[in-house]
């Protein structure tokens, strides 16, 4: 069936509901409504009013409630209505939800996906637009995962709620309705910390995650006009990251452009690049470019001009190959 | 703690006992009303017809937000949320800064950097509010700290809603204020919903004002449809403040009329009888009414000036789109108070950019 | 809401009308008492010996940790602070495991990893808790919710402090227990401060149990250092927990007798006659004293009862402390299920450096 | 004057409010108390309870209301008291202080620091021990200062006082009071955005800050028995980054170590060798190593195996100048 990305996250939702009672969704709006998205649409109408719950107005409270759960047994998939209101929960993130299985020696391990749409390209300004994984990746004991498509959307979700490990699941919001894409019925997995071959090339490698894998593609489709043969790598997990994949593509390649939306500055961008620089110091024929969010908060009117563009990922692999 | 319902202006109309303000102070409140809901009825329609990009309104409670603004002076500061349409309006707002900061154009005062219906000014004293629940009610606090031990006779008030109240926030900032007796007003638009949750999954307390005295502050309920019995709990909450006798919580309890936000569809989580229902309890309706009662106001009145501000309206928005967006300088600005090196090197790369159109869709 | 002050072991003894528990019973929550002091006593002087790095001790809170546990069931959960002695020993921890928490070592079921002083132990339901204030509300609700779901018999209990109350994270777990009527109990040791904060630094309401009513629920306010209506207060939140009747918030009125932890000095704070007019509640001594009165108890018993204690915890923590520190692998196990690449590839580079003793001071 | 790093704060704290009324202190036990570690011992007793203000206990509130004060002309210094409890603020940093500048186009901007001791080293377990600083360097509008001995602490912390941007001022609290040395009295400024060329040597550049400055040095030292000339480069000031000096020293010795205690991933080691990848890529004569805490919780009982050791950044030294 062709689905977009958020009905794909409608689906992985439903199917692992139906497949394991003990999974419940939870979080503001997410019930009768079906979620300020749509993602949670119409299953509290299939699963009841117990096992998709709309809760007050407080994160803190949603992902400590979550543990809780989980502690007792329920697989909790939270959803955070925007990543940018995730803050009020982020003790509950990162002295629980992230570290309860190591304090407690094992004894208690919360197993919760957090799930919540961000990115720019919906014109929501400084605080429906944000791309926050860096605090997450930076947190021992969570794992990061971003889908760039409905049916990688569908498999990494599944793998997700499976996970014992508590997830941070971030949908970009620009890719929920813009693209539609066959995604496999019933049970389908992707598992978590294996990157992706987007497009094999051979000049220069792309390493990005999210809606930046269809700017990267697009980037990489002009380049052929100009015979640069460019790989693109969808990371899919950041935490843990394919290294293996990341650093053969790099020996492969030589040539390193990695793309995010978030800022610059501690952007996963940072992370890649030690680590390449780190693993395939002997290949690397030019510096490894970043291109980025800016550093600055996402501005209501030029949110345009805020995220990577094809143009600036084609000036960026301009300017590896010329090096 | 007053929990009690306060009401002057009955829902059967019939002359007040004894009005707080004068006739022209009444009309001048109804001005205001009128003003607040012209704006936004005009803003939904300009949202439809895709002049507008994205609006919150605050239909239906601008008795709590016009009421309560006119309670305050001048120098006290106000911290409104996201609907805060009737509140900067109150403030006398221009129009033109109104809709510019709703097209975050360049003219806009905050540069273009804010979500529409965020609207701030610090000519105004209205601080520029965030989007996210209740983060602002501490602010309001810290400056009315401030102020007290500046010896300044002032306060600070700060709007949100009954969702609001579950907010870690909400707990911090209005504990504080109580042990430390800031002069500040809590102000709650109960209006029954939190996009779709109604206010009984919110709390199980069904009277909001019930919450002040988890502080040992003062709680007011009030008609929130009911623009006199607001202004009169909010300048008595003024007084207290200055008395030295601390917080107030106001719980306004009213409805909302409109959607949530330009991207809401209320059918889906209430019926049309409620909506319907609750229209007849119109705060602007109802102060009409009362104002004709009071022999201060007809229909013939009402058409004129509602035509008059739906003039002044259209041709805000009409000018205010027509202002360019800002520069991509502007992408940078006030992030520091000046610009470090790395900012300088972003906006270079900015700026080569923005020549060169989007090409490839 | 009962803010009354519950008391069955008046402070001028004499027989209780009747007690709520059996002669073996009340000797029973003695012991436990007098074990959680010792254990307390003994490891504050260990600590100033320097043969135990840091401790929170529970004197003076023993009626309050003590009287709530002994009214849980064993499948009940707890989810104590880092103020925990009575309440791990209460739930029957043994003194070994006890310890060896408290020394960290290759033995402790935390492997090391917790501070000091954060009991928590599977085998007993009580889960080990982290040192932020009051994020483990939301767990116990939680895992309250999830039995509810399950139609378990069985509450949770969660243990905070004074302080705690003015947490965002209280707010948000005890209004989310109230809307959904989770059969959970908020038991709140008031012990007067906060470190160094008095609580009435900490809130404007003088009577904690008020806070309930801001999230209609029922609050209780009881003698905290009367372990019989401790013992009572929370065996009727138990019970109206299962009956479907929501959450109990539950105020133990009390008073911490020591420090802080073992690195404060109380005296930076507070006088040394509020601290002896303090010492005249304790609350072991008045429930030694009501005991004598029933006729169970006499001064030579409690000398013997209190030698072997001693001797207990004094070999429990010669043992623990001679129990090795656990392997450097330790260190990098339950991040995750499982460990991933870079964590692997730290442990060996950790394993490289922890045969190589420390050359360089 | 000899003092300690903890008295060097409580200096310049005493200093700025006798020089300008509109600096007041606020937090958890500052008042009466003095502080849990004393940084504010004293102040009250000078300045009153108005000026030095013991909160409740709530940091979103502590942060928040000193966001307020200072936009009212205060100029707030909060104390959280340890930079694991920052957290339940993490709201007010990332959504307001960081962002209401840019908000309101500069109409309201908050002038407030924000001090909390950081780091392990004083067997505090898992939530006494941890480094942060990642986050807020992420986090743009932010400023962030760690200072790396007492003196430099008394300057950086007045001038971060003085600074109208707002700063996230990280003490470690390894250092509190392990260390003296000559503090200037009165007026003593160092500037922000300007890092510090501790030890200047030839062969190898270890880029630190913090308690790690001192740990480096030691390895310096070292390392001169095997005739490698170390320099050691305080880094001071983490956001804005100062960049030349950085950079000029990678470029005169080729050979990269950053050393600081803050787990490996998305540390700000990450940051600095994506930036000298960007910036210095000819230069590099081996791979950028990163000696760091590692990517878990502070354990309490490995504690002193969890930190970056002399000998760890002697080995680090070794393999770079082996490559
Ligand atoms: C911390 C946080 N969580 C979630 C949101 C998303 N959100 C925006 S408005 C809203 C409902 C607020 O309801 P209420 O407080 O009653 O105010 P109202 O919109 O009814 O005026 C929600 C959940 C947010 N802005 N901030
Ligand atoms: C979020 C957070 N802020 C600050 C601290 C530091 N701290 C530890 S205990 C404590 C006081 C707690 O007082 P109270 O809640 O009354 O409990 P008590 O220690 O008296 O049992 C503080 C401020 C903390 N652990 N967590
Ligand atoms: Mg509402
Ligand atoms: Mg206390």
């Amino acid at each position: 069936m062709e689905l977009t990305l958020v009905q794909a996250v409608n689906d992985a939702l439903r199917e692992e509901m139906k497949r394991d009672q003990r999974v419940v969704v939870l979080g503001e709006d997410v019930g009768k409504y079906g979620g300020v998205f749509k993602a949670t649409d119409g299953l509290q109408a299939v699963f009841g009013n117990e096992r998709v719950i709309d809760t007050p107005l407080n994160e803190q409270a949603i992902v400590g409630a979550s543990i809780g759960m989980s502690l007792k047994g329920l697989v909790p998939v939270a959803e955070i209505q925007f990543i940018d209101f995730i803050h009020p929960a982020f003790d509950q993130i990162v002295s629980e939800l992230s570290k309860m299985r190591y304090r407690s020696g094992g004894q208690y391990a919360p197993h919760v996906v957090i799930r919540a749409p961000f990115g720019a390209g919906t014109k929501g300004g400084p605080y429906h637009s944000q791309s926050s994984e860096s605090y997450f990746v930076h947190t021992a004991g969570l794992k990061v995962v971003i889908p760039s498509s409905p049916a990688e959307c569908k498999g990494l979700l599944t793998s997700s709620i499976r996970d014992t490990d508590p997830v941070i699941f971030m949908e970009s919001k620009r890719l929920y309705r813009s693209v539609r894409e066959e995604v496999p019925e019933g049970e389908y997995l992707v598992p978590l910390g294996k990157a992706r071959n987007a497009r094999p090339g051979k000049d220069v490698t792309i390493l990005t995650y999210g809606s930046m894998v269809q700017v990267s593609m697009k980037a990489a489709e002009v380049m052929c006009e100009e015979d640069v043969d460019v790989e693109v790598i969808d990371i899919r997990t950041l935490m843990p990251l394919d290294i293996e994949t990341v650093v053969a593509s790099a020996k492969k390649t030589g040539r390193i452009v990695i793309v995010h939306e978030a800022p610059k500055t501690m952007g996963f961008g940072a992370e890649i690049s030690a680590l390449l620089s780190e693993k395939a110091f002997d290949y690397l024929k030019a510096p490894i470019i970043r291109v980025t969010g800016y550093d600055t908060p996402v501005p209501f009117s030029l949110e345009d001009q805020y995220s990577p563009s094809p143009e600036r990922v084609i000036a960026a692999i301009r300017n590896t190959m010329a090096y | 703690m007053n929990a009690g319902s306060l009401s002057l202006t009955p829902s059967k109309p019939r002359p007040a006992v004894s009005s707080p303000l004068t006739g022209k102070q009444l009309l001048r409140l109804y001005y205001l009303m009128i003003v607040s809901r012209i704006a936004d009825e005009r803003a939904l329609i300009a949202h439809k017809q895709g002049r507008i990009g994205f609006y919150v309104p605050a239909v239906g409670e601008e008795a709590a937000e016009v009421g309560s603004v006119f309670a305050l002076s001048p120098e006290d500061w106000i911290f409104p949320d996201y609907r805060g349409s009737g509140i900067a309006l109150a403030r006398e707002m221009p129009l033109k800064i109104f809709f510019d900061q709703v097209l975050g154009n360049i003219e806009d005062v905050l540069k273009g950097h804010s979500m529409p219906s965020h609207w701030g000014d610090s000519s105004l004293n209205i601080v520029a509010p965030s989007s996210p629940i209740c983060t602002h009610l501490s602010h309001a606090v810290g400056v009315a700290w401030a102020a007290m031990m500046k010896r300044e006779k002032m306060v600070t008030i700060s709007y949100f809603g009954d969702g609001g109240t579950s907010s870690g926030e909400f707990h911090g900032a209005v504990n504080l204020a109580g042990v430390f007796k800031i002069p500040t007003i809590f102000f709650c638009r109960n209006n029954q919903y939190a996009i779709s949750v109604p206010v009984d999954r919110q709390t199980a307390v069904t009277n909001l004002a019930e919450k002040a005295s988890a502080y040992g502050i003062t709680g007011v309920r009030v008609d929130g449809n009911d623009v006199l019995a607001v202004y009169l709990a909010t300048k008595e909450a003024r007084q207290r403040a200055l008395r030295g006798d601390g917080p107030t919580f106001i719980e306004a309890v009213t409805y909302r009329l409109g959607p949530h936000t330009t991207i809401d569809d209320p059918m889906k989580y209430r019926g049309k009888t409620e909506e319907e229902s609750a229209w007849k309890r119109d705060p602007i309706l109802r102060f009409s009414e009362y104002l004709t009662t009071l022999g201060l106001w007809d229909m013939e009145k009402d058409q004129v000036l509602r035509n008059k501000i739906k003039e002044d309206v259209n041709l805000a928005i009409t000018n205010a789109k027509e202002v360019p967006k800002p520069e991509i300088d502007s992408l940078f600005e006030d992030v520091y108070s000046t610009s470090p090196w790395h900012l300088d090197e972003q906006r270079m790369e900015a700026r080569r950019f923005v020549a060169s159109k989007r090409q490839i869709q």
